[in-house]
């Protein structure tokens, strides 16, 4: 079965790319779309396990992650559209008011 | 009854259950009460002085499974014997005069002030009489909060300063004591002790390089507390600013908590590292005494003067303790307990003028002895009682623990020890003069009014105590001395081997070899002084004409 | 055959997934993502996880990314030509490719694990996937399918209030 | 058999209670002044009783121990309250009542309308319960509670009048000086219990157990070290060179204390206590030597201070430390029986020329009273002619003061004859002898010039006091005047028992009845001496003669002088004066000792307290509390920073955090 490395090695490659979306991008929905990538590339690993190891526990918490992702979506773009009323910007440098 | 000593302990927290339902206004109600609570709370402790069998052993034990998590078993282990038993008296007897003390000082907040004070005097006996090492470290803990907000509430000027300073001080040296708690038990229970009580640890024999760290992170803990020579900063702050009953409780009762837990724990824990720390802890007593009476000469403010002088007193007591030996030890439990009713009074001295002049200054006073003729009187026994004056309390703890300290290696420390004896009563003759002596010119001075019914009342069963344990201390000396000797003897066995393994076990450790060389000459006079050879021609028979007759 | 079929779609997903991150303009990069999700749906088919390419299509490509665009385009951001300090980027380019090479190292380290699950490939091809699936989801995994019911519920709520102009 | 002994020390307690606690409340001074008095009284019959009892057991079996109850027992220390009643502590008993009674009487009248009147009478009381308890204390620790008991007592009698600074201080001073002292005193203690307990296994501090294993002890050595600190304590106590300049100060107190504390009964404890424990001070050639030395040196020292002081209270304290000398020289020289003679004729006369000053010191205060003006009424300068005006106090004054001149037939001759034999003939010193004689000599010279000196100017020549005040100078009531006469009776009767041997030869065959008397405590002192003294001491009968001779001669030469310059031609001390202005100014500041004291012990002790505190508490120490403080704020700060509010340095730490521990796992 040795194609399964295959897709591990592609989960990472897109988790590693999602990471370097999120630490450089400074458009905050650039930085939810590579968290979402990031998601992604978890889910892919989640289900070749599932898959090669023959029990689909894997697959049903793939669900799971789906779910809470479209509930992270959700409230983060509430978020960014409230931010975007205060502040006029999605920039996520503006944002510092949480500071010493 | 066997759980007198629960009752004790719990007595006053029923009493702050009861305070709660007072309403706040009616301040006599909350005084009287909470005045009712620690004199039942004292006759109550009376049943255990008269219930105690003069014996070595731990009475009214009782001991009831506590809790149980992980690895850790404690249980609410607890028992008096000779040591703790007159501590705790003292805690009890001490406790309605400082309520007593404070009727006119403290007006606001009095519900809250009289809820501190018995939450104290429960911590203050429970640490007493708990032989379980977890309690003692809750017990040791707890009374820190009361004292805190004393201080912190219905304090002086930078009583904030004062009381931060304090607690952070006494909490710095619990944790490192917490620390060595906790890896005893681990150790202790590789032994198979299965659970904190102390007794376990007593004969559990640990090599010396384990018992050096370990004692040093009591020996801290309890140094802060006593406070000895480089760690006392905290308490002249601390009585500055204190309420005259806080720095009561603080002065007569907390203090001893570092002189018990060296009693207690430190020393019979770790008797090869006493031994070799000994000569240290000494000098740090020794010096303790000399430097705190000179700066006690120069104090203007009388509150820090008197500080000074516990600190100086308490010197003495370390020195007794680190005597290791029956008088020496003797010494110190009664010097404990003089310096608990002697100090006690005069800082309720100092607060009764406080009351009338709200100032703390010598300078302020003067001439006082012709105004207030029986609080001269008073001031001047209890004066006496803090110099040593034979007759009085403080000679006999003292003498005993210059004898101790005499006899045991601690020969030049206690001959310095001694000279403090000079000090002690020259700052205290020289601020007694200065406040009674002298012209009274001073318009405000000539108004103050003698002390009334309720202050005397304070103060005359101090006064009885300073002459009764002076004149006649064979009944304190009495119940104690079974339980000394057995302390001594765990000490001084082991000292015998500790010297030799201490030379084979550590080579660098030159206190060991100081140790070693003070005990070969035990028998000439001080080190260095020839055993004149031909004594023994004066014993011999033949021309003694002593006995020729 | 397969494994060639396999390295186009992994080349199309991780040229998409560097578009993502790489292109300024917010709809090209949700359009990249999108891109990238069908890749991860081809993935799962080839998994024999037919069910869950359906569900991941609908989900993400379908709910997720289509609300990314309503937002993108209701806010109607300017497309800001600045980008991150140099000195940034290069660290969180070291960063990222550290987290990579940590991750294949694991990948290789590791011995591979029995497959111990009753569940053997050809059985989900013919009895069904998502009949399996639903019989796993209803009995052992039925509270944590409660729970993101709920979760689900305050994500909604949530999202209206923070989202209301004024509360 | 003595059984009642606990009384004597009991009734003055009592006294002390009653006085003590009711004082205020009777108000009435003969009330209050009986019961004191009363109170001594009675120790003075039941000390007469037990001396008599004593007398009637042979001289052998004369000691005899009543214990009361265990004071402190702890280990292998034990000290319990027992009286010891010996000759010695007879002697001391009699005195201490005796003299006690005859000033309590006098102060009655002298204290008259004197605020404090009850404490007075109070401490006076306490006092004498304390020097019964230090006389008759059968071990250390007891002798010792006497021993800080009537230290206490002087600091409250001196400080009687506090509102007076000067009063204050001079109790502060006398107290710490006396603890100066106590503190040699322990230091004896402890040495010799730790040095008996651990060679000899003699754990005892009891004095009839120490003499009997004083064979035990060796000769110098530990032994020297021993009797030096105790001999330390003495001097402070009984006022000798180091420790001296506390007596004169502490003449601020009224005069009857002045009389029974620091001339009678106080300042004669260190002489007693090394008569006590004659075996050990006995077996250290060393600490004879240093005590005879200092004896001397004080006896001469202070004399020659008494000569130019004005202050006729100032006088009688320099004369009481140069007797007291004489006392120390007696002990140094072994002869502790000769010391304690002279300690009891010593407290005769000088307790009457106390007294005697002090009924001067009344009238002429009440004289100046009503005169209104502030003159010193202590200042002999404007005293003098008083002879016709107080005729029975001048013929006290004079007896006692010719019993202190040392002229033949009265005690003081006797006793200081003497010691001033046994200085030159003793085994002790070898060559040293004829210093200490030369010393004692010519201090014997100088006190009959000064006590004459005080005499002439107080007592002859014209009055000298402001006219106005002349007439109301007038006898003092009976109460003052009959200890007088006693006293001067007693300085004048009191040599007779213990004459010297080779003049009781003289006059058919006397022998000397004290020295018999105190043979048994010195029993063991006397064994010693046979066994190891050198026996080089000198037995030659005329050569006492000579010596006798040639001190009453000194003593005549410095009456005679006295006469000259004070009574014939008074313009002769002034010119002396301005001749030597540098010495006599020295003279008169007490060689500026106090002043040295205080430059050299008391300003550095002060500015070293006042550098510890501010320096070294508050700077050092509180500095490093408040630095660790101070510090740990600092380093927040510096912490602090790492929170920018940048989104991306979180997530970028954040991720970074992962790398770093993923990483350590695989590494691992």
């Amino acid at each position: 079965m040795a194609n399964f490395n295959g897709y591990l090695i592609i989960s990472a490659i897109l988790f590693s790319i999602g990471t370097i979306g999120v630490l450089t991008r400074k458009n905050s929905i650039v930085i939810f779309m590579c968290i979402e990538l990031m998601l992604n590339a978890v889910n892919l690993t989640f289900i070749t396990f599932s898959r090669y190891l023959g029990n689909l526990d894997g697959q049903i918490f793939v669900f799971f992650i789906m779910t809470v992702a479209a509930a992270e979506a959700a409230v983060g773009l509430a978020l960014i559209i409230a931010f975007y009323n205060n502040k006029d910007t999605i920039d996520v440098d503006e944002v510092q008011l949480m500071k010493w | 009854m066997s759980n007198i000593l629960s009752l004790t302990t719990f007595l006053p927290i029923l009493g702050v259950l009861i305070l709660f339902f007072i309403p706040k206004e009616s301040k006599s109600v909350l005084r009287g009460f909470t005045f009712a609570v620690t004199l039942v709370t004292f006759l109550v402790s009376l049943l255990i002085l008269t219930g105690f069998q003069t014996n070595a052993e731990f009475q009214f034990v009782e001991n009831v499974p506590w809790i149980a998590a992980g690895p850790f078993v404690m249980r609410y282990n607890i028992g008096v014997d000779g040591i703790s038993l007159w501590l705790v008296i003292l805690t009890t007897f001490i406790m309605p005069i400082s309520v007593m003390s404070t009727w006119k000082a403290v007006e606001d907040k009095v519900k809250e002030y009289m809820i501190c004070i018995l939450i104290l005097e429960t911590s203050l006996i429970g640490a007493f009489i708990s032989i379980d090492m977890f309690l003692f470290y809750i017990y040791w803990e707890l009374m820190l909060i009361p004292m805190y907000f004393m201080i912190g509430i219905w304090g002086g000027k930078n009583r904030l300063y004062a009381t931060m300073k304090f607690f952070i001080y006494t909490m710095v040296g619990s944790l490192l004591m917490l620390v060595a708690f906790i890896y005893l038990y681990m150790i202790g229970s590789q032994a198979g002790i299965p659970d904190f009580s102390v007794l376990h640890f007593y004969n559990l024999h640990l090599d010396p390089s384990v018992q050096m760290w370990m004692f040093i992170a009591f020996a801290l803990a309890f140094a802060i507390k006593v406070p000895m020579f480089p760690l006392h900063t905290w308490l002249p702050d601390a009585h500055t600013e204190a309420p005259t009953a806080g720095s009561v409780i603080l002065a007569a009762i907390m203090l001893k908590m570092g002189t018990y837990g060296y009693v207690r724990f430190a020393i019979p824990l770790f008797p090869e590292a006493a031994h070799r720390f000994a000569p240290l802890l000494a000098t740090l007593a020794v010096i303790g005494i000399i430097y705190a009476a000179l700066v006690a000469m120069v104090q203007e403010d009388v509150k820090k003067l008197v500080a000074y002088s516990s600190v100086a007193h308490l010197g003495f007591v370390m020195l007794g303790i680190f005597a290791f030996n029956v008088q020496g030890m003797t010494g110190s439990m009664l010097q404990m307990l003089n310096h608990g009713v002697s100090t006690g009074a005069l800082f309720l001295i100092v607060g009764f003028i406080y009351e009338r002049r709200h100032t703390r200054l010598i300078t302020d006073f003067g001439g006082l002895a012709k105004q207030m003729p029986i609080f001269a009187t008073m001031f001047l026994i209890v004066t006496l009682s803090s110099i040593g004056v034979p007759g009085t309390n403080g000679f006999v703890g003292e003498f005993l623990v210059l004898i101790g300290g005499y006899e045991s290696e601690l020969r030049w420390w206690t001959v310095v020890a001694a000279s403090g004896v000079i000090f002690a009563a020259v700052y205290m003759l020289w601020m007694f003069q200065r406040v009674m002596f002298g012209e009274l010119n001073n318009p405000k001075n000539q108004k103050l009014l003698d002390l009334d019914a309720r202050e005397i009342a304070i103060m005359v069963p101090l006064l009885l105590l300073i002459f009764v344990m002076g004149v006649y201390p064979n009944p304190f000396i009495a119940k104690m001395d079974p339980a000394v000797k057995k302390l001594v003897s765990q000490i001084r066995p082991a000292s015998m081997d500790a010297a030799a393994k201490a030379l084979a076990a550590v080579p660098v450790a030159n206190a060991a070899e100081s140790n070693e060389t003070s005990e070969q000459n035990h028998t000439g006079m001080p080190a260095g002084h020839p055993v004149i050879p031909h004594e023994g021609q004066s014993t011999s028979p033949a021309i003694n004409p002593h006995e020729a007759k | 055959m397969e494994t060639l079929f396999f390295l186009i779609i992994s080349l199309v997903a991780i040229v998409s997934a560097i578009l993502v991150i790489t292109c300024k303009n917010p709809i090209n990069s949700a359009l990249a993502l999108i891109m990238t999700f069908f890749c991860l749906a081809t993935y799962y088919v080839m998994l024999d996880a037919p069910f869950m390419a359906a569900v991941q299509v609908m989900v993400y490509a379908g709910a997720i990314m289509v609300l990314m665009v309503f937002t993108i385009m209701l806010l109607n951001i300017r497309v800001n030509a600045t980008r991150q300090q140099s000195h940034k980027v290069l660290f969180s380019i070291i960063l990222g490719f550290f987290t990579l090479i940590n991750t294949l190292v694991i990948i290789f380290k590791s011995r591979a694990a029995l497959p111990t699950g009753p569940y053997s490939g050809d059985m989900i091809k013919n009895i069904g996937h998502t009949e399996l699936i639903g019989k796993e989801m209803f009995t052992n995994f039925l509270l944590p399918f409660e729970i993101t019911s709920i979760l689900l519920l305050a994500a909604i709520v949530g999202a209206v209030i923070l989202a209301k102009k004024k509360i | 058999m003595f059984d009642n002994v606990w009384l004597i020390p009991i009734l003055p307690f009592i006294g002390f209670l009653i006085n003590g606690l009711f004082g205020k409340k009777i108000k009435n001074e003969t009330v209050i002044g009986t019961i004191a008095a009363g109170a001594v009284f009675g120790s003075f019959i039941v000390s007469c009783m037990t001396l008599y009892k004593l007398l009637s057991l042979g001289s052998e079996e004369r000691l005899a121990e009543v214990k009361f109850f265990s004071w402190i027992t702890s280990g292998t220390f034990n000290a319990d309250v027992a009286f010891l009643i010996d000759p010695l502590s007879c002697i001391m008993i009699m005195i201490v009542s005796g003299v006690g009674f005859l000033i309590h009487l006098y102060s009655i009248a002298y204290m008259h309308g004197e605020e404090g009147f009850y404490r007075y009478f109070a401490y006076l009381n306490l006092f004498t319960f304390s020097m019964f308890l230090l006389v008759l204390g059968n071990n250390l620790l007891l002798m010792f509670v006497g021993w800080e008991g009537v230290g206490l007592c002087s600091y409250l009698l001196i400080g009687y009048y506090f509102h007076k600074k000067s009063a204050g201080d001079a109790g502060k001073k006398a107290f710490v000086m006396n603890r100066v002292g106590d503190f040699g005193f322990l230091l004896g203690l402890f040495t010799l219990f730790w040095y008996m307990g651990s060679t000899h296994n003699v754990w005892t501090i009891t004095f009839s157990e120490m003499a009997k294993t004083s064979h035990l002890l060796p000769t110098g050595g530990v032994v020297t070290v021993i009797t030096l600190c105790f001999f330390l304590g003495a001097t402070g106590k009984s006022a000798q060179i180091p420790l001296y300049t506390w007596l004169p100060d502490a003449m601020e107190g009224p005069t009857p204390v002045s009389a029974l504390i620091h001339a009678a009964t106080m300042v004669t404890a260190g002489v007693y206590m090394i008569a006590r424990m004659n075996y050990l001070f006995i077996r250290s050639p060393e600490t004879l030597t240093v005590i005879a030395v200092i004896g001397a040196c004080t006896a001469l020292f202070a004399a020659t201070i008494g000569t130019a002081q004005n202050d006729i209270k100032r006088v009688l304290a320099y004369s009481t430390v140069s007797q007291l000398g004489y006392m120390f020289l007696a002990m140094g020289v072994g002869a502790f029986g000769a010391g304690v003679f002279h300690l009891m004729t010593h407290a005769f006369f000088k307790a009457c020329l106390f007294l005697g000053s002090g009924a001067v010191i009344h009238s002429m205060h009440g004289a100046l009273h009503h005169a209104h003006s502030h003159d010193d009424a202590q200042d002999m300068r404007n005293m003098g002619g008083l002879k016709s005006k107080m005729p029975i106090t001048f013929a006290t004054f004079l007896l006692a003061t010719i019993a202190i001149a040392g002229i033949p037939g009265f005690s003081g001759f006797f006793s200081k004859d003497e010691i001033l034999w046994q200085a030159f003939s003793n085994p002790h010193h070898g060559s040293l002898n004829i210093l200490l004689w030369g010393m004692g000599a010519i201090a014997a010279g100088l006190t009959a010039f000064y006590m004459f000196r005080l005499v002439f100017m107080t007592f002859f020549g014209e009055c000298r006091i402001t006219p106005k005040a002349k007439d109301h100078l007038h006898e003092s009531p009976l109460v003052i005047v009959i200890p007088l006469i006693v006293l001067a009776g007693l300085s004048v009767v009191g040599g007779y028992i213990g004459i010297p041997k080779v003049i009781g030869e003289v006059l058919g065959g006397i022998p000397n009845y004290f020295e018999h008397y105190l043979d048994p405590v010195f029993k063991y002192s006397e064994e010693y001496m046979s066994v190891h003294g050198a026996h080089g001491g000198i037995h030659n009968i005329a050569l006492e003669w000579g010596l006798m001779g040639t001190s009453v001669l000194i003593a005549i030469i410095g009456i005679t002088v006295a006469y000259a310059l004070y009574v014939s031609n008074t313009g002769i001390p002034v010119k002396f004066v301005a001749a030597f202005p540098a010495l006599h100014r020295a003279v008169y500041n007490k060689w500026y000792i106090d002043e040295l004291y205080d430059f050299m012990i008391v300003n550095p002790c002060k500015s070293f307290s006042q550098f510890l505190w501010k320096g070294f508490d508050v700077i050092v120490i509180d500095g490093a509390v408040n630095g660790v403080a101070k510090s740990v704020m600092a380093l927040s700060g510096v912490f602090r920073l790492m929170q920018t509010g940048l989104l991306s340095n979180y997530a970028w730490s954040m991720a970074f955090g992962v790398v770093v521990m993923l990483s350590y796992f695989i590494l691992k």
